[in-house]
């Protein structure tokens, strides 16, 4: 989809039509000036909360989609990243009097590191292989967390110190910087997965996706463009973990390191459309409020009804929409370029 | 006739691999079906089989149409495929493959002495019958496919490019056998192939198959003396 | 046709006991054709695996423009300038066909305007200019097969090996594959060409190596080895040997 | 997507962003205000009903003692109504806004939050699990909306809020009872210096509970031949009772929760290892730990935080409808729910408001005495010191006698004579 | 301490046995469908709840309850295959593994407003009773299931190599398409073995429940032990399941034993890693493509 996209887009840019007059360049202006307004709009803290949620996991589904949509490696073990982020910014934090700005950065370190580490065993797997595996190495990495106690604080978790309203350590008593703050990771993490899919090693990822006999036959060296992938993926997903913590004020192992935060993290990918820039931020969209949508009306009225309706929406949604909400997105708003541009050209 | 195929047509995606073949096999008839690679040979014999749904036409067998059925039950009715590759079942041992090949309680009724009869037609399985499958040779396997073909006690046979990857003595030896059995039981054969003079020397009538239609189709001495099939197939 | 660019010495490969090519030597010349025919399970596309690395040989050396690769990752071997197709075509499939080959063009420019720019020409050497947007899944075998061929030539390679590209071809499109692979000829590339038609084999190859079990039967020019009658049994068979006598 | 204007856009963001931030919280303040001061015009002493948020775990792991802590609120909101509601409000009826917080800190933040943002809550109690409860009062305190809760980490009343209530016992103070209960009772009668072993599930409540069980028996003499976590929820308890037996000791401080407790207590009887057992409460006095182990459970010695036969006027009351209502006896977690929920009622009452800073300010001066409702609590009257914890609250020890948990120490809150 | 190696190796073994039958149904039903079922653990709750109400109402022993048991988790496997699994089995794994995730969260809480949170156990006498066999103690009940999870391993072997049905079903695997042209109904084919898959996880279910409890989430821990170990055998390898059960029950109790009460699982999960590192296809799997 994106690629036919992209392509097309080539050609009319040589044209010489890269103007902002365009409705390829101001549509997502328009819609990022209205994000903007967002806080304007939106003013119960709450929901501005639940808005923050979904830009957060947003972001972090584009993170996981490097490995799993574009290199295709189902990594059901992100929460290592997010949990290895969260935690080294919050120790920094609590231990050094480290800002969680500069911690974030060591916690991408750390995660890139133990992205290396996995990769060297992974990346000999396939499918469910890989999957599993990654489990393992979410659970190992929760029972370490757990059994260090002297370092990690144990099972008792972490509690983000809390600083009223300090942009230097990161902290808000209002859900209005957050909003900011995450609104531009977005951005940045979008603008960054959007460089690196027209750059060579994006097209190597897709190429690794689609391929890998065919990709080593035109020299791609697999294991290296896949510690790429999770390299970056890692870094990012690290960063948005540190972000978590600050934002949930309160980490622990056993929430931190689970395989379902693992799942939230790619089902935001899965149900938007995997390999696509956009297709995490329309999942995360859906998923997130969904889950707290059963929660509000169904959480109150029977044990579990929440949680048995949010299994029945994603058993549903898998088989009624395998190739992701992104795609009859992307033809609406194609549909809607396409009229917008016919429109111009009569002017 | 036993099996008419009628304007026959079948896409994968935008790719036309078959555009209106007809053909049609009398009982007792043993036929060859010849062509290059993509020409859609294979494609017909999944058609006809229900690996594959076809876009368009029909096929009538034993005065039944068998269009859309799935293939477990296009066995029941009578036709055994032995698919291209041999694809013989790799981790079951000899016997059990051939025990598959009965496992429709048609079959099944006679399985001793089809395997007997198998036996009897290649000794060879019978000294290998409790070695895993993987581990026969190439002719074996093919051996073992053709076999278990017929364990199902089909009323049509196909067998996809037999004569695949095997040394040509060994192809020989297939060829004669699948001679024989022709010759015993008057069982009507399809054979596919890449390997025209072989398989036109078995066939009584042969159709050759370019990019999906069918070019050419007359008796396989005709075709075997086709000038248009000697430069194309046989290299002069 | 003077040194040779590939050179494959005493080359083995065993799976589970069954001796898929045994011992296999020859050399490719610079600027040549090398047609290679064979029975079905001769081995040809394994030794294709084993140059390429795709499968470790068991025994032997290959060697290309002097130097050895033996052992090393088809990435390795890609890199240093063999290119190579598929029997099976293995297109991209959700990459449109400009997206493949730029990707096979990134092996030698960093900066994806210039690899788009070497993939358009590579598309429109190989005919496909026309659908250069399509999605490569949707292609038919034949434009595939165009689409790899263009995909491998954009890496430019000194060697390119091509695995029965003509495959299910007709006669028309044969002759406008064939015109394609001379004109990569033309270029320097030198090219061996796995092929079953043996009329392909005879009109493009200087010369022909013909191999059967996984040994080499016999190399030469074109003509003489078709006439071999070693050739002529093992390739065609005793039965079209004595057709052939008959006649 | 042009590359350069949206780079151009994002910096522009990223002032937008930090110009905003800058004045975010003051902006954030202003509005507080206003709706404070909305909501004292609006109760002006007379209002139907006060607003209280409860978030108990009812799915997930924690579900089962979650769900029987909510029926415990609901019941002490129909005690309260019944009572004639919030007399200082004109009879104000206490209404419950119920979420499940799940088991997970961020759905635990987003279930804290919608109750404050759309319910408008007055006062919040809940959570049980002191994970949940940590994320919970960050969130109350952010909002300053008083949090009641019968979580007990030493953490939770150790971050200096303002908005925090804990009713219930710290969680080292639960070592130190089981520790203390075992030396006066059991160690005196052996004669000899006691070796003692220490498991603990390795969560929140099972290491602020060894941390105390650590200190005290060390501080009394214990010789500690074992002090070791373990992973809660295993499937055989025989590797660890195997290695308690190795470890040769005599007494045991086990801190499980029900499925590991039953497995322990019953591995042990079943391997014929010879050591006292003072188990450290959750699990130990559930009513499936009596189902469970039958007859094997008589006897069994455990810590509580609450029992429904200490020695408080009212509380059997309350203990006998729960179980006609609900099926089930009171087990400690609900009935210091119940408690906490009338901590929020007095204060509502005493606050004659329903503006969250002024419950907050009512519930740091009250003192729930002896003979009022809910006053239910184990030692003394409920009262807050600073830190926001119930000062005079220490656990229980409680032992299983003919099929029911009886309170037999310490002596003023005992009903029951220990039987050895 | 040499002197408790024994008993670890035995404990070990025993919960090694029940890890083994659950793993064998994962096994069985990636092996013959290629599916990986994360809800697989939930069958295992199904058989325990099936079971423990079965003797609520009837008393009878839980052992006996097998006989609805068994057919009942048969039923749930095939209608699951039928309705549900057979709509990705050529899907790629990510839709598998979410699918069937969603399965899981949607069994864990139907069981939890069906039944409650509350912890259910079975009284049965057995359970009371130990033999202690030279230093060595072993629980009966936990030796039932382990001799249940060996009897209901060597009826599978026996089903899949001795009968036509168990043929068909590992012929396929190894080749669906030409299965079905030998007139299998592959259909079918997965449809029991989802069945079976199901009924064996349920009945491992029924042979802990004479020690251990029920509740809506007891299946997480089997399960996730279950996806460990199949791996660990190589996917769709039973023997590989089987000796991976055994296996990762020692290790755990090894663990627990020498590197710290917490660290079962870490001993068993680091085992897992570095061997897979190793052997990357599984420590079963036959060198064959």
């Amino acid at each position: 989809m994106k690629n036919v996209k992209t392509s097309r887009q080539e050609i009319k840019n040589t044209a010489g039509n890269a103007m902002i007059l365009n409705p390829r360049n101001y549509l997502p202006i328009l819609g990022l000036a209205l994000a903007l307004l967002v806080p304007l709009i939106v003013t119960n803290s709450y929901y501005l909360g639940l808005i923050n949620l979904v830009i957060l996991f947003g972001a972090a589904g584009i993170a996981w989609n490097i490995v799993g949509g574009y290199a295709r490696q189902v990594s059901l073990g992100h929460s290592i990243f997010f949990g290895i982020g969260a935690y080294t910014t919050t120790l920094l934090q609590i231990k050094f009097n480290i800002s969680p700005w500069i911690g974030m950065f060591f916690g991408g370190v750390f995660a890139v590191l133990i992205g290396i580490l996995m990769g060297m065993s992974v990346f000999r797997m396939k499918g469910h292989y890989f999957a599993v595996f990654t489990i393992a190495y979410s659970y190992v990495m929760m029972l370490l967390f757990q059994k260090f106690r002297g370092l990690t604080g144990g099972a008792e978790g972490l509690s983000v110190p809390f600083n009223d309203g300090s942009l230097a350590m990161f902290q808000f008593s209002s859900k209005v910087p957050y909003y900011y703050i995450f609104l531009l990771a977005l951005v940045l993490i979008i603008l960054l997965v959007q460089r690196l899919g027209k750059s060579r090693i994006g097209y190597y990822w897709t190429a690794i996706g689609q391929d890998e006999q065919a990709a080593m036959a035109i020299g791609i060296n697999i294991a290296m463009a896949k510690h790429l992938a999770l390299g970056i993926s890692a870094f990012l997903t690290a960063i948005l973990g540190s972000f978590y913590a600050q934002y949930v004020y309160f980490i622990e192992p056993f929430s931190m390191f689970s395989t379902h935060m693992s799942v939230e993290i790619a089902l935001v990918a899965i149900v938007g459309g995997l390999g696509t820039v956009m297709g995490p931020v329309v999942g995360a969209i859906v998923v997130k409020p969904i889950a707290e949508l059963t929660n509000m009306f169904l959480g109150n009225v029977l044990p579990g009804a929440n949680y048995a309706l949010y299994g029945l929406i994603l058993i549903v949604a898998i088989i009624v929409i395998p190739n992701g909400l992104i795609v009859p997105i992307n033809r609406l708003y194609q549909k809607l370029i396409n009229r917008l541009e016919r429109s111009s050209d009569r002017n | 006739m036993l099996l008419t195929v009628n304007n026959m047509h079948v896409s994968y995606g935008a790719i036309k691999a078959l555009q209106g073949i007809s053909i049609s096999v009398k009982g007792g008839d043993c036929i060859a079906i010849v062509g290059g690679n993509g020409a859609g040979k294979t494609t017909l014999l999944k058609i006809i089989s229900g690996l594959l749904k076809p876009s368009e036409g029909s096929i009538t067998f034993n005065n039944k149409n068998i269009v859309g059925m799935e293939p477990y039950n296009v066995a029941a009715e009578g036709i055994a495929h032995v698919p291209e590759g041999r694809r013989v079942f790799s981790a079951l041992s000899v016997l059990d493959n051939l025990i598959m090949g009965s496992y429709l309680p048609s079959a099944k009724k006679d399985r001793s002495q089809s395997l007997e009869y198998m036996f009897s037609l290649f000794p060879k399985l019978e000294e290998r019958q409790h070695q895993l499958a993987g581990t026969l040779s190439g002719g074996e396997q093919q051996m073992l496919a053709v076999a278990r073909g017929l364990m199902l006690k089909p009323k049509l046979l196909m067998l996809d490019e037999p004569s695949s990857g095997l040394a040509p003595i060994i192809v020989e030896q297939m060829y004669e056998k699948l001679a024989e059995v022709h010759a015993q039981s008057s069982m009507t054969m399809i054979v596919v192939e890449q390997n025209v003079p072989v398989a036109l020397s078995l066939a009584d009538r042969g159709y050759v198959l370019e990019n999906g239609s069918v070019m050419l189709s007359g008796n396989s001495n005709d075709l075997l003396n086709n000038p248009g099939v000697k430069e194309a197939y046989l290299g002069f | 046709m003077s040194t040779p660019i590939l050179s494959v010495k005493g080359l083995s490969k065993h799976f589970d006991g069954l001796k898929a090519v045994d011992n296999l030597s020859f050399d490719v010349f610079k600027g040549e054709i090398l047609g290679v025919i064979g029975p079905n399970g001769s081995g040809k596309t394994t030794t294709f695996n084993c140059i390429t690395g795709y499968y470790k040989s068991t025994a032997g050396e290959v060697l290309f423009d002097g130097k050895s690769i033996t052992g090393r990752t088809p990435d390795f071997v890609a890199q240093q300038g063999i290119g190579r197709t598929f029997q099976v075509t293995r297109p991209f499939g959700d990459m449109t066909v400009w997206e493949n080959v730029t990707t096979g063009a990134f092996l030698r420019t960093m900066h994806l305007m210039e690899a788009k720019k070497i993939a358009e020409q590579e598309v429109e050497f190989v005919g496909l200019a026309d659908k250069i947007n399509v999605v490569a899944r949707s292609l038919s075998i034949i434009d595939q097969r165009r689409l790899e061929f263009a995909r491998a030539l954009a890496t430019k390679p000194k060697l390119l090996l091509l695995d029965e590209v003509m495959a299910g071809l007709n006669a028309q499109e044969v002759d406008e594959a064939l015109k394609l692979v001379h004109r990569v000829s033309a270029m320097g590339i030198t090219l061996v060409v796995v092929e079953h038609v043996m009329k392909v084999i005879t009109s493009i190859s200087n010369r022909v190596l013909v191999l059967n079990f996984g040994a080499k039967l016999t190399e030469g020019k074109p003509a003489d080895v078709m006439s071999t009658p070693s050739v002529i049994e093992a390739y065609l068979g005793k039965g079209f040997g004595d057709y052939v006598a008959n006649c | 997507m042009n590359k350069k204007l949206l780079v151009i856009l994002s910096l522009v963001l990223l002032v937008v962003m930090l110009s905003l931030t800058g004045c975010g919280s003051s902006d954030q303040g202003k509005s507080e205000d206003k709706s404070s001061g909305e909501k004292q015009q609006g109760s002006e002493n007379k209002v139907d009903e006060v607003v209280v948020g409860v978030l108990y775990p009812t799915s997930g792991n924690l579900a089962r003692l979650g769900g029987a802590a909510q029926d415990a609120v609901k019941l002490a909101a129909e005690d309260i109504n019944a009572a004639g509601g919030i007399k200082s409000l004109g009879g104000a009826k206490i209404k419950l806004e119920i979420t499940d917080p799940g088991s997970t800190p961020e759905s635990t933040k987003s279930a804290s939050e919608r109750l404050i943002q759309t319910k408008k809550v007055s006062a919040l109690t809940g959570d049980y699990s002191s994970s949940l409860s940590m994320v919970t009062s960050e969130i109350a305190e952010r909002a300053k909306i008083p949090f009641v809760t019968a979580s007990i980490s030493d953490k939770l009343s150790s971050r200096g809020f303002k908005y925090f209530f804990q009713v219930s016992p710290k969680g080292s103070m639960f070592g130190e009872t089981q520790v203390r209960f075992a030396k006066e009772s059991l160690v005196d009668d052996m004669g000899v210096q006691p070796k003692a072993a220490i498991i603990f599930e390795d969560t929140t409540y099972g290491s602020s509970t060894a941390e105390g069980l650590k200190k005290t028996a060390e501080e009394l003499g214990f010789d500690i031949v074992l002090n070791e976590p373990y992973q809660a929820g295993f499937t055989d308890a025989t590797p660890l009772i195997n290695k308690i037996k190795g470890s040769g000791a005599t007494i045991l401080f086990p801190v499980s929760y029900l499925t590991d407790a039953i497995l322990i207590q019953k591995t042990t009887k079943l391997m014929g290892v010879d050591i006292i057992t003072v188990g450290g409460g959750a699990g130990y006095l559930m009513p499936e730990f009596r189902d469970a182990l039958g007859a094997d459970a008589d006897g069994v010695v455990s810590v509580a935080s609450w029992n429904k036969d200490v020695n408080k006027p009212g509380i059997e009351d309350v203990a006998t409808r729960y179980k006609e209502k609900y099926g089930e006896f009171l087990t400690e977690h609900s009935g210091e729910a119940y408690a906490a929920t009338w901590v929020i009622a007095h204060g509502i009452e005493k606050a004659a408001s329903t503006d969250p800073t002024a419950i907050r300010d009512a519930i740091a001066e009250l003192i729930v005495e002896d003979g009022m409702a809910g006053g239910i609590m184990p030692g003394g009257n409920i009262e807050f010191d600073e830190t926001g914890w119930n000062k005079n609250v220490h656990p229980v020890i409680i032992q299983w006698q003919d099929g029911e948990p009886k309170t037999i120490y310490p002596a003023q809150d005992a009903t029951s004579e220990f039987r050895k | 301490m040499a002197e408790i190696v024994p008993q670890i190796i035995v404990s070990g073994l025993l919960i090694g046995g029940v890890y083994a039958l659950v793993s064998v149904g994962l096994s069985l039903l990636f092996g013959v469908v290629d599916i990986v079922n994360f809800a697989h653990g939930e069958f295992l709750m199904l058989g325990m709840y099936t079971t423990y109400w079965i003797w609520v109402f009837s008393g009878v022993d839980p052992l006996i309850t097998l006989i609805i048991s068994i057919p009942v988790m048969f039923l749930t496997g095939a209608l699951l295959m039928k309705y549900l699994f057979k709509r990705v089995i050529d899907a790629s794994p990510l839709t598998q593994i979410f699918l069937t995730v969603g399965l899981q969260i949607l069994l864990q809480n139907v069981a939890l407003m069906a039944f409650s949170a509350n912890y259910r156990t079975i009284q049965v006498v057995y359970n009371e009773i130990v033999w202690n066999i030279g230093g060595v103690t072993i629980q009966i009940s936990r030796l039932i299931a382990f001799f249940i999870a060996i009897l209901l391993s060597i009826i599978l072997w026996l089903f899949l190599t001795r009968t036509d049905m168990g043929k068909a079903m590992k012929a396929s695997q190894l080749d669906r398409e030409t299965a079905k042209l030998m007139g299998i109904n592959t259909d079918k084919i997965f449809m029991i073995a989802a069945g079976i898959s199901a009924a064996i996880t349920g009945a491992a279910g029924t042979a802990i429940s004479t020690f251990f409890y029920v509740f809506p989430t007891v299946g997480v821990s089997f399960g996730l032990m279950a996806y460990i170990t199949v791996i660990l055998g190589g996917l769709g390898n039973l023997k590989g399941a089987f000796v991976g059960g055994l296996l990762i029950g020692v290790a755990e109790a090894f663990g627990v034993q020498y590197v710290g009460a917490d660290s079962g699982l870490l001993l068993a999960f680091i085992i897992f890693i570095v061997l897979l590192t190793i052997k990357p296809q599984g420590l079963f799997s036959k060198g064959v493509a």
